[in-house]
């Protein structure tokens, strides 16, 4: 690994990222990334966060048109209520936070208990939360299903209704409605390894692959032997489809997750387009690239999102982050 | 064998602490190990870096009350560990800590009562169930355990803990495993154990 | 791999880049890909290509502001000169056509048949050899210095100067100064494995990396021992400072490999940053990301530009491509 | 033993080309092998892909000449293999066919006078010099041997390519290796003598 140290790993990166993006005001010491401009007044602001890992979500979606800021935690760890409570502070306008929380035990307690301590603060808070990953089938008997690729969406499209001027419950019903509308299901070629292990943080033999896996590496509906890229394709989005059922058009997310080379995300992408036009979905927006990670994982995910034309409208409108740009 | 100590004042706490810490540290590796296999491989190092914010937090206070050095315990650990533990543990010995007050030295059966509102505290906050695979199964016979001795306590945490592999997992990540969660012993559990070890520790048991 | 099999690799990922990018003509069975307004009137166009697997590299950077076109090859082959034939005679407006060539013997080779030919039909070429690896000391000796991270600079720079009505002659001239100023070095921390072998080119064990490998993993310096981030951005920032000897300003690229996560490029960038302000030369302009990869290979690589205010102007100038975006 | 042939007519050149695309196809993997060694593992592929568009542009071409059939596999190399290899074997070829003219025969000193012109360009165009370890050092013994015997020059192409071994690179990527090229059969030089144990075997010498 390209690291000093694993305890410094999240800082070092963050002092990378403010000389990187000078647009951006970055918080070392306290983890926090933040719109230079922030608060912008008389907007809803957004704030997410979650495990360090998933570059560039979320602080690569910091800036106009999408997050407000975000809270890296430790990799793979979600961040602490501080963090989340001092971002909030730092970008609220008046109008109100969204929190945009993927759906994991540990982000849903650490968001929870940020939204209580800021409200005590006078922050008004509304929180989402993204569970649109179809391998996890039982939610019954689970911690529910897992925020995946749809978190892109729901932070793009929620920021571009609260850029526009829409108030806090608008801004959440939008975020909600993306969300209902998005399922993901991620596929792994390899494990990865986080610095703290310093070894794959789950066995996958060459050779074989993990239909469902979870950001984290988290096991999937089950293992196979090597399939091509045509044939996971098909299994992928049959499996989001099937969930979803969705009618037309709709967003599509080709996602890498992290070590896939974009030639092969590319041919990949042939495929799930192919398997989309033989079922006929209609495909109005596409994104493909390494968006939501897992660090050294190879692999891919393929997340759909049923939109009508307001969310076509808010998806399309501009967006200017370190991960994200268009239209400005 | 019976308990050497009865009336636990504040340095049997900063003692209990500190023992858990150092714990903590020593066992981290197997604690991550166990939640590669069922988690995300960061137990370990989550723990480490909460009860290492733990010590220095004691070390900078002058808090001498029971329920103080708790509270203060478990805000550091909600500050620091992050993660499903890290609210869970802060809350564990955060409401544990409230519910002791202010006295300044306080009886094991005190303990037992405050620990139990701290453990419900934590199956409220992360709505788990005993038998869902998580601290919960090692932390409520602990507890249950507490009023007989703190060497019944640890043993039973223990127990707990060795009991989580069979079961299959209903929260934390572990769940998303489904069958595949059977036969790995939970980290959050283990980890549990090794709070109920130090604690027996702390109290001049034998460890 | 996410592959069907290695024969359709390249041309699976370019209709999954034209289904991606429509701003793009993909010209799949040819294997040319075109910014869709081409011709630009009276603007020189510039054509750069080389083996595919290094992606967002070259393709990626089309469109205004960059690359008039592209010619992807095999992986990791350079193009065979009807490509680069067909993406001349695409793009030319009259104002004549610059070919980026990286200097590897099979992309000089080719690149010069195509110029050849290109002239016989009449339209005016000119060539500039990109060949900014310091890892290549001997270069009498070797077939010189091969062409990295500088691709990216001289493809920007002289794509604006191009945008902004400069003659060939002048452009040409600008993509020379932008290669003569840069350096690079790369290391890798595992190698990379191609469609065609299915295992990795070279054997790297864990524990030990490769210092001053080339973008195909072509070997390097030394082998050594791990090293920390610190070290390596030592290792590499000297030895680019001594060939270059900038003065100030410059630019900077800290680019990844490919499957090294953004999370420890930008830790590897803050100590970049670190050694760079340690021997007092000043960044003007820097880039963090993976632009100039080798498939699935760990790594990094650091390239330094030194800049005057012309070429400072022309790389903060508009682009709008898949892989780089600013200003519009 | 003595050639079989000494009148060389469009069948044989059909005959060579084939026989050289299937010995390339057969040992691709062989030729990547070294071109991992030393360079970066794409030589077989090249070449097999090359030789593929050659078979099938024959197939399609009625052309009987020699000089003919040799210009239209060389621009099939170049336009189809990329790489270092495809430029120099497909200029070896189109400047020995151009060098043959449109002769329906020719004889073994022809094509070995034409050999020399193809070999030639290959030197220019890539700027390699024997002992570069390169294509040439297989190619240049060949085409010296050839007037005395296919045979001969296959054996001279097979020691050239041998003697590749203990040469260090200066030429094509291996070159990048400096000492540590040494020690490895150049995988060009391999292909080069493939070309000349197909050029024997169409001749119907002993493989
Ligand atoms: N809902 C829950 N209730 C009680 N304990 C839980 C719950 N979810 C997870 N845990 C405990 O947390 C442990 C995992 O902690 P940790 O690895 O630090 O957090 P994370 O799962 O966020 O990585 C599990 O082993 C389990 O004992
Ligand atoms: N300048 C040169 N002159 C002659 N032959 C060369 C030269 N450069 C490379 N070669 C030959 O080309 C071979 C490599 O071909 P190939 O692997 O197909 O191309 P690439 O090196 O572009 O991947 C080398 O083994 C060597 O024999
Ligand atoms: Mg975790
Ligand atoms: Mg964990
Ligand atoms: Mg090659
Ligand atoms: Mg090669």
């Amino acid at each position: 690994m390209l690291i000093n140290v694993p305890e410094t790993v999240v800082a070092d990166a963050l002092r990378g990222m403010a000389a990187a993006h000078p647009e951006l005001t970055v918080d070392v010491e306290n983890r926090v990334i933040v719109r230079r401009d922030a608060p912008v007044a008389d907007k809803v602001a957004l704030v997410s966060g979650g495990g360090s890992g998933h570059e560039p979500l979320h602080g690569g979606f910091v800036g106009p048109g999408m997050l407000s800021a975000a809270c890296p935690g430790e990799v793979f760890t979600s961040p602490v209520p501080d963090q989340m409570v001092r971002a909030a502070a730092a970008v609220d306008s008046g109008k109100g936070v969204l929190f945009v929380v993927k759906n994991y035990t540990g982000d849903v307690l650490n968001f929870d208990m940020a939204a209580e301590l800021a409200e005590d603060e006078g922050i008004q808070v509304a929180k989402v939360l993204v569970d649109d990953d179809v391998a996890v089938t039982d939610s019954l008997y689970t911690a529910g299903r897992r925020g995946t690729g749809a978190t892109l969406f729901v932070e793009k499209i929620a920021g571009a209704a609260a850029d526009a001027g829409a108030p806090l419950e608008r801004v959440e019903a939008i975020a909600r409605r993306v969300n209902e509308n998005s399922r993901s299901l991620g596929v792994a070629l390899s494990a990865c390894t986080t610095p703290a292990k310093g070894s794959p943080t789950f066995e996958l033999p060459s050779g074989e692959l993990e239909l469902g896996v979870g950001i984290h590496g988290e096991p999937g509906r089950e293992r196979r032997a090597m399939m091509t890229s045509r044939e996971i394709a098909d299994f992928a989005v049959d499996a989001v489809l099937e969930d979803l059922r969705p009618r037309n058009p709709v967003l599509l997310l080709v996602n890498g997750m992290g070590a896939t080379p974009l030639l092969e995300l590319y041919g990949f992408h042939a495929e799930v387009q192919r398997v989309l036009a033989e079922r006929n979905v209609v495909v109005a927006g596409v994104l493909v690239g390494n968006y939501v990670t897992s660090l050294d994982m190879a692999g891919a995910s393929v997340t759909l999102c049923q939109i009508d034309e307001e969310l076509l409208r808010l998806w399309d409108a501009p967006v200017r982050t370190p991960g994200l740009r268009w239209g400005m | 064998m019976h308990d050497v100590l009865d009336v636990l004042d504040g340095d049997f706490f900063r003692r209990w602490l500190t023992t858990a810490a150092s714990a903590v540290d020593r066992e981290a590796d197997r604690l991550t190990e166990l939640d590669s296999a069922i988690g995300d491989a960061d137990h370990g190092a989550n723990l480490r870096r909460g009860f290492a914010a733990v010590t220095e937090a004691l070390d900078g206070s002058d808090a001498t009350a029971p329920g103080a050095l708790l509270a203060l315990a478990g805000r550091q650990l909600i500050s620091k560990v992050g993660g499903a533990s890290g609210p869970l543990y802060g809350t564990l010995l955060r409401t544990t800590g409230k519910t002791l007050g202010d006295a300044g030295e306080v009886s094991r059966e005190e303990l037992a009562q405050a620990l139990r509102a701290g453990v419900d505290a934590v199956a409220k906050l992360g709505g788990a169930a005993p038998g869902d695979k998580t601290m919960l199964d090692a932390l409520i016979p602990a507890v249950d355990a507490l009023p007989a001795s703190f060497e019944a306590a640890r043993d039973a945490a223990d127990k707990g803990a060795e009991a989580t592999i069979p079961l299959q997992a209903r929260k934390g990540r572990a769940s998303y495993l489904g069958e595949r969660s059977i036969g790995h012993q939970d980290p959050g559990a283990t980890s549990s154990a090794l709070l109920f070890t130090a604690l027996a520790e702390a109290a001049g048991g034998a460890v």
